[in-house]
């Protein structure tokens, strides 16, 4: 076993009461892609955060090349060659692609100034490494998720980093992307660079990973070699139990029609979009990241205006524009961002639970104290969500009980229709299945849902019938029964290949 | 029991686990407790609290520490003080709230003033004038809304521009002159005491504004909607709060206000001029902020605002009556405004510290070493 | 692999779509220049004016012109420093007092000290006033308009009870002292000289160093510069210091250029030059504007006055006329951001 | 179904968070009650005996300038300080905004009513704006003075004049015709465009202008407003010489205004070529007159001004005079004054200054 390059031993950390990590202890050899698993609150972002510089332990060994460390900032991270691609892209939105990626050590040229003329064929360089077409030029705003992951991926790249950390850079790429991220990584490892990869993806962690490391609950469990241990053992000392199916399918009745969208379409965004929702049904709107899916569901609630098409909801035209007609109506939208668009997290939680119901919840334009607190209580405990008070920011819950309290404050409006956005992104297994069993519990309820996913053992698992889309437009129309991968994943790139 | 139960018991399994380990003390948090006063600790020590108990304390030190401050005659002539700035400060905590800001509320008022002037002078009935002017202010406001929700341009910005813009057009209207003649009932009306009080009459109307912008941001939907419209835009979008309308409103509800602070400053003084009020923005936004509204949005209430308000009218007027110059008041009211954003950093800070240097030692160091 | 779609999309059409967008954008990169509006705007405002009464380019009009830009270029560009790290300091006009109160002390209580002298001192004050807002804001993490709005006051509290009723004059000060603001080299006031070199100076560093494109990464999403391992701290408070070292340069050439420096020197000139830089195409939010702009948006502001009264516009209108400009500049500044993000937006369609 | 469980009512969290509303709002009345109330219990005892003003010799004068922290004013004050102590008041104030706006001095006027203060002297912003605040005062018992810059009369007991208004915009008329040899353009650079005095001399002048035939081939083209803000009177005076090439000569009736033009005109091409007058300090003139730029100006002295204002002051209070036309009073060394018509009354005649006798005054 050679020198490890980096290896961190019993790290901790708190943050007031809460304890983020408990025992943080991760080693990463050169050569080797090393997987870091474990369930939502396990304490992976707060390892890597300590690794990256941003967090300093409050216990622990950190060596780096068998040296021992102490970082005080990001910069001394860097400085010991660990770079750090995190879950969410963090460009700069007015800066140039080129500079986002050589941010703090841009090209100099003469005078010691600062070299455009560098630092874009640097870029460029970098981009036909990975093989994208991406403007070094144009500034980052308005980029699409996975382009920035893409820069972001770039940017550790240009770093020459000895231990490069991807926290779950995958969420948001297609699959072709994904290969080439792995491309890259593989390539690294053979430079003899170490690499952290996490994700919640256990196909990529078992397609690209040498060792996995498992954690649960701010604290250690294992390593192992990947190709020593199967996804169950992983998954059972992840959630430290066996865990049912993660996909629960239940049977439903499906009624009548509820949701009725003819021909939409948004210029240059989405275009004759026509589908039916029924009562009791769950539908799965598949596609990759970029096809539209949001945007479709957006403009049905009424978020975005269409300029084309109509949207009817229960037999009754829907205002456009308009997302306080449609939750009159009876829609309700859990959106695929949390803590932007689903929550309002410096909120309390009983104000989150009731923002939906804050008109019924008034007579005479006055809201009821009384009525909100109880509508509060009564969804929050329906929903079982774990917080000392109501009255806690609900921005001190978990990420789990965070999703409970957006599904509470939906189906306190009683919904007829929900349109869940990727409802389990982020979520740890247990919540996760527990998401899916409120899911189709809701649909043997008799509740339209329209679902929107990026995993597919979901969409499979879950949809009575699946849509799938395409550069705006839908592609394929695949009941439960004729709904594979492999129907809808052609369906999802067909028109791409007819076009080469 | 269901699958779910399952994992509450397995959540409670791991907090068990967690707390037989040998860092018991720090862990058994892990997972689910947040942190937050409740009950008596929250009403008591909260910021609006703390913004009264100093508005109270001051209150009595003046009244034993200056000689004449407790008389009715103080209460009136403080009060008649502050109502510009009480009423501007109360849409205005409703705009901050929402993230934004409006600056040109002093030009708004200028301009209402000046227009008051140029029509009465032009021999139109009082009556005419007032409702008017107060047009003009609900027009003024309008534009702002229309630039910032609709345009979507930044409020900072915009209203850097409108609040040149209106004292500009203030000086269009009425140039250089003063208008002075008012009706004396009216303006003896607004200089009016409520028999032995000392409390203006007109404070009447000022507590019923004050009511409708506390009920209107506690206790109805649109004020709910402020709240969530301050922290996460997006978030309010999404449970069908209309963003841009709510704004809009906001706006004119600022212009609105203005025009009426405009209209108590020109009969007050009994003199239109075009430069009624200027320079008023800053002590108003100062107000509030020091009434515990976050720049950033999302946090603050009326009660808060209004002791911000009374507190700095308060030091004024005391400061005032011991003839201490008004150099004091500046120096004082710049530091007030600092110290109550900084303090409750610098606590957070030291008790975090404090926090850490406890677990430091409690947990075992293995290292680190430089 | 069961739920990461997969394509066999090639891979390698990279370089050659990368080189006809870049020739593009780079066209439009040059249209879509924030300084552009606002110099056409000055341009215009120039020849309009001249063409009505040719005083206003005489030589006495251009000094003039000059003379009355100096002060408020210098001021701009220290703000677009602290604004494109999205940050603002509303204390600069008080700021501009205390150090000319403070140079007219400096000469009349020390005579004979020397004028550069007198520049360090003036400049030093005003890096401590800086320091001060720049540690307020990020030590204690607390908005930058309420600290200084804070400090506005305080400053401004402070300027009265040192000054009191006393006022200096030029007379007060040596004479090659107010000549900075008198004699002309190739028709360019000293004072306005000293301007244009800061200008030139702060231009490069914000374009031409890591620290200064820094700024804009800052000022552009404060958070990622915090996780990116960008000292923000330390940039931030930087940019305070420098806001004040120029205020207080601003603050020593007003002592030279102005007769009386007292208690009330620079009252209400914050919003004035945060209006300048606005006009000039600085961002309000931070991440993008530059120097340049801004120093060309207080020429405007400044100038738009000399030329209203030189066109004999009624007085009384050019306030309204300063407020409609302002507006304006954001508007434009607005349309063209719209029609860059469509654009944007169609060559991402394409990438898709 | 199980999963969306029933609700168990439990906690009244609710209830505590209307209670904190409540007790926000029950503490801001319990703090405005306590004002209105509670302390002002206390009133009779120390307030109220104070505000029928003490009759003995235990007088009190407050002096409100326009604004503080302006050297004229502070001359103005100096005399006014003087002249109390002579006059035998037992306490003299000083108060006052630090910025000259209209309404700024009406809380300053309100603070003294409620102090008790027998005589306040005050030189007015607007004559109207502080009107309803002086008339509070004078019922509560205090004497007005105004003094500078005229309140409407009516708000007043009387008004201490520089010199007959008349008198200085002539003077002025006189100076500047001299020094452009009795032709040719000129224009006034003024303080605010509401000054009582400022506009009385300024509606003088045009109509001094107009009438006497002397000065028919002088054209008034403009009168611009500085607001006696240094920089705004500079670049005023700037604005001026391009709008009018054709300039002869400024006459700024503002100390701040001539001092801020002469300041630009000896920086300028046209130092020597425009004529400079109106009122002015020798102390900041001193160096314009010596360089050239100013050849004569006037001022009457101003500390006077306090001094007189402050015997007027205590004739008033002693009740030896009401301010009524012909009434005389004793104006320490400056001997007997009379009260004129309006209640008005003449410090002196304003001096000339000239680079051979400005040497001679220091203030």
């Amino acid at each position: 076993m050679s020198q490890p390059l980096l290896s961190l031993t019993g790290a901790a950390k708190t943050f007031g009461p809460v304890v983020a990590l408990a025992d943080g202890t991760i080693e990463i050899l050169p050569g080797e892609i090393h997987a870091l698993v474990g369930e939502n609150g396990a304490g992976k972002s707060t390892l890597v955060k300590i690794l990256a510089g941003l967090y300093h332990p409050d216990a622990g060994a950190f060596t780096v090349s068998a040296a021992s460390v102490a970082f005080r900032n990001v910069a001394d991270s860097k400085a010991a060659g660990i770079s750090v691609i995190y879950q969410e892209p963090t460009l700069f939105p007015d800066l140039t692609v080129a500079e986002n990626i050589f941010i703090g050590r841009q090209p100099k040229g003469a005078l010691g100034l600062i070299s455009k003329n560098r630092m874009r064929q640097a870029a460029r360089d970098l981009f036909a490494r990975l093989g994208v077409p991406i403007d070094p030029d144009r500034i980052a705003e308005g980029l699409s998720i996975a382009d920035q992951q893409i820069i972001e991926i770039a940017k550790a790249i240009s770093l020459d980093a000895k231990v490069l950390i991807m926290d779950e850079p995958t969420a948001a790429l297609s699959g072709v992307e994904v290969e080439r991220l792995f491309q890259v990584a593989r390539s690294l490892r053979e430079a003899g660079a170490g690499i952290l990869f996490i994700s919640h993806r256990f196909d990529e962690v078992f397609a690209l990973s040498d060792r996995i490391t498992v954690m649960r609950d701010g604290r250690y469990v294992a390593t192992h070699t990947t190709a020593d241990v199967t996804t169950d053992a992983i998954v059972r000392e992840m959630v430290g139990r066996d865990i049912g199916a993660l996909f629960p399918k239940s049977h439903s009745e499906i009624g009548d029609v509820v949701l009725h969208v003819e021909d939409l379409g948004r210029a240059g965004v989405f275009t004759n979009i026509s589908f039916e929702v029924r009562a009791g049904e769950v539908v799965a709107l598949a596609g990759l990241v970029g096809a539209g899916r949001t945007e479709v569901a957006r403009a049905v609630f009424g978020i975005d205006p269409y300029d084309s098409g109509s949207v009817s909801f229960l037999g009754t035209r829907l205002k456009r524009h308009d997302p306080q007609a449609a939750i009159d109506a009876g829609m309700g939208f859990v959106p695929e961002d949390r803590r932007k668009q689903g929550l309002v997290m410096d909120l309390s939680v009983a104000r989150n639970a009731t923002l939906t119901l804050r008109n019924s919840l008034a007579r005479f334009g006055i809201i009821s104290a009384g009525a909100e607190r109880r509508a509060a209580e009564e969804w929050t405990a329906r929903l079982q969500v774990k917080t000392g008070s109501q009255e806690y920011a609900v921005s001190t819950l978990s990420g789990g009980n965070q999703q409970k309290v957006v599904l509470a404050k939906w189906l306190a409006t009683e919904p007829k229709f929900l349109i869940v956005d990727e409802p389990t992104r982020g979520i740890d297994i247990g919540t996760k299945s527990e998401v899916h069993r409120l899911l189709s519990d809701l649909a043997a309820r008799g509740i339209a849902i329209l679902m929107i996913s990026s995993e597919l053992p979901e969409v499979l698992g879950m949809a009575d019938r699946v849509l799938v889309m395409h550069e705006g437009r839908i592609t394929a129309q695949l009941d439960r029964a004729d709904a594979t991968p492999e129907t809808v994943m052609h369906a999802a790139t067909a028109s791409l290949e007819g076009a080469k | 029991m269901s699958d779910s139960t399952r994992t509450a018991a397995a959540n409670a399994n791991a907090n068990a686990n967690a707390a037989a380990a040998p860092a018991a003390d720090t862990t058994k948090t892990i997972s689910t407790l947040g942190k937050g006063r409740t009950g008596a600790a929250r009403i008591l020590l909260g910021r609006d609290a703390i913004m009264i108990y100093a508005v109270v304390v001051f209150v009595l030190y003046a009244c034993i520490a200056i000689p004449r401050f407790a008389s009715p005659v103080t209460v009136g002539f403080l009060l008649l003080d502050v109502i510009p700035v009480l009423l501007i400060a109360l849409p205005m905590t409703l705009v901050i709230i929402t993230g934004e800001i409006d600056l040109s509320v002093a030009s708004i008022a200028g301009l209402t003033s000046a227009l008051m002037g140029v029509l009465w002078e032009a021999g139109l009935d009082i009556g005419t004038v007032l409702v008017l002017s107060l047009v003009a202010g609900v027009l003024a406001g309008a534009f702002n809304g229309f630039l910032i929700a609709v345009v979507g341009l930044p409020s900072l910005a915009v209203t850097i521009g409108t609040l040149a813009l209106f004292r500009g057009l203030a000086l269009v209207v009425i140039g250089d002159n003063a208008v002075a003649n008012f009706p004396p009932e009216l303006t003896g009306l607004f200089t009016s005491k409520l028999g032995a009080t000392g409390i203006p009459t007109v404070m009447i109307g000022v507590v019923v504004v004050a009511l409708f912008f506390g009920v209107l941001l506690h206790m109805t939907p649109f004020g709910r909607g402020l709240y969530a419209l301050g922290f996460s835009k997006e978030a309010a979008t999404f449970v069908g709060i209309k963003v841009n309308r709510a704004k809009f409103w906001l706006f004119v509800g600022t212009g609105s206000v203005s025009a009426l602070a405009g209209i108590y400053w020109t009969l007050r003084y009994s003199s239109a001029r075009s430069d009624n009020a200027s320079g008023l923005e800053l002590t108003v936004i100062a107000a509030v902020l020091l009434g515990g509204v976050s720049i950033f949005g999302g946090k603050g209430s009326i009660p808060g605002v209004i002791a911000g308000v009374l507190l700095i009218g308060t030091i004024n007027y005391a400061l005032r009556l011991g003839r201490i110059s008004d150099v004091v008041l500046i120096i004082v009211t710049g530091t007030l405004l600092i110290a109550s954003v900084v303090a409750p950093s610098i606590f957070a800070a030291f008790t975090r510290w404090q926090h850490d240097r406890r677990v430091r030692r409690s947990l075992p160091q293995a290292a680190p070493r430089e | 692999m069961t739920n990461t779609p997969t394509t066999q999309s090639p891979a390698p059409q990279g370089q050659t779509v990368a080189r006809p967008e870049s020739r593009k954008s780079a066209l439009g990169s040059l249209i879509r220049l924030r300084e552009v509006p606002v110099t056409v705007a000055l341009i215009a405002l120039v020849l309009i004016t001249y063409a009505a009464n040719p005083l206003f380019l005489g030589a006495q009009g251009v000094k003039d012109l000059l003379l009355n830009a100096t002060i408020m270029i210098i001021l701009a560009v220290g703000q677009t420093l602290v604004i494109v790290t999205r940050n603002i300091d509303l204390s600069v006009g008080s700021i501009l007092g205390l150090v000319a109160f403070f140079t007219g002390t400096l000469f009349a209580t020390v005579p004979g000290i020397p004028i550069i002298v007198v520049f360090v001192a003036g400049m030093a004050l005003g890096a401590v006033l800086g320091a001060v807002n720049g540690l307020l804001v990020t030590v204690a993490k607390v908005p930058a308009l309420v600290i200084t709005l804070g400090t506005l006051y305080i400053y401004r509290g402070l300027n009265n009870a040192w000054a009191g009723g006393t006022q200096y004059f030029a007379d007060d000060r040596p004479d090659e002292f107010g000549a900075l603001s008198v004699d002309t080299v190739l028709g360019f006031p000293l004072i306005t000289l000293i301007a244009i070199l800061v200008v030139i100076a702060v231009a490069v560093y914000m374009v031409g160093t890591r620290p200064g494109r820094d700024l804009y990464a800052i000022g552009s999403d404060p958070a990622a510069a915090e996780l990116f391992g960008i000292p923000v701290a330390r940039r931030v408070f930087l940019a305070f210091l420098a806001n004040g070292v120029l205020a207080g340069l601003a603050g020593v050439l007003y002592a030279s250029r102005f007769n009386s420096v007292g208690a009330t020197t620079g009252t209400g000139m914050e919003l004035d030059v945060v209006a300048a830089a606005v006009v000039g195409g600085v961002a309000i939010f931070g991440g993008s504007g530059s120097v340049a702009g801004a120093a060309i948006g207080a020429v405007l502001l400044t100038t738009i006055t000399s030329a209203l009264t030189a066109l004999r516009v009624d007085k009384f209108w050019q306030q309204a006329i300063v407020g409609v400009l302002i507006l304006a500049a954001i508007v434009i500044d607005r349309l063209a951001g719209i029609r860059t993000a469509r654009k944007l937006r169609e060559s991402e369609a394409r990438d898709v | 179904m199980e999963l969306i469980r029933n609700y168990t009512k439990r906690g009244n969290t609710g209830k505590r968070r209307a209670a904190r509303r409540i007790a926000s709002f029950a503490a801001i009345a319990t703090s405005l009650a306590l004002i209105a109330t509670g302390c002002a219990s206390g009133a009779d005892t120390s307030g109220g005996g104070e505000t029928s003003g003490d009759a003995g010799g235990d007088l009190s004068i407050t002096f409100i300038p326009k604004q503080l922290n302006n050297p004229y004013t502070d001359v103005v004050l100096g005399g006014g300080e003087e002249g109390a102590e002579e006059a035998g008041f037992a306490a003299t104030e000083i108060v006052g905004p630090l910025e000259a706006s209209a309404s700024s001095q009406v809380s300053f006027i309100n603070a003294e009513t409620q102090a008790g203060t027998n005589v306040i002297v005050i030189a007015a912003n607007d004559p109207d704006a502080v009107g309803p605040a002086l008339e509070e005062a004078r019922s509560a018992g205090a004497k007005i003075v105004a003094f500078d810059s005229d309140t409407n009369p009516k708000y007043r007991d009387v008004f201490i004049s520089q010199v007959v208004a008349k008198g200085v915009a002539l003077i002025q008329v006189k100076l500047i015709a001299e020094q452009i040899g009795g032709a040719g353009e000129i224009a006034i650079l003024s303080a605010t465009a509401n000054a009582t005095n400022q506009n009385e001399w300024i509606k003088f002048m045009e109509e001094e202008l107009a009438s006497n035939p002397e000065y028919k081939d002088i054209k008034l083209v403009t009168t611009v407003y500085g607001d006696d803000d240094d920089t705004k009177s500079f670049q005023e005076a700037q604005g001026l010489m391009q709008a009018y090439p054709n300039l002869k000569g400024i006459i700024s009736p503002t100390t701040v205004g001539i001092a801020a033009t002469a300041r630009y005109l000896s920086t300028s091409e046209y130092k020597g070529k425009v004529a400079l007058t109106g009122l002015g300090l020798p102390n900041e003139m001193r160096p314009f007159v010596k360089d050239g730029t100013v050849t004569e100006f006037a001022l009457w002295d101003p500390a006077q001004l306090g001094y007189v204002a402050a015997f007027a002051g205590k004739a008033l209070a002693d009740g030896t005079i009401t301010g009524a036309e012909g009434d005389t009073f004793e104006a320490g060394e400056l001997g007997e004054r009379e009260v004129g018509e309006g209640g008005v009354v003449i410090v002196g005649p304003p001096t000339q200054f000239t680079a051979d006798n400005i040497d001679e005054y220091d203030f």
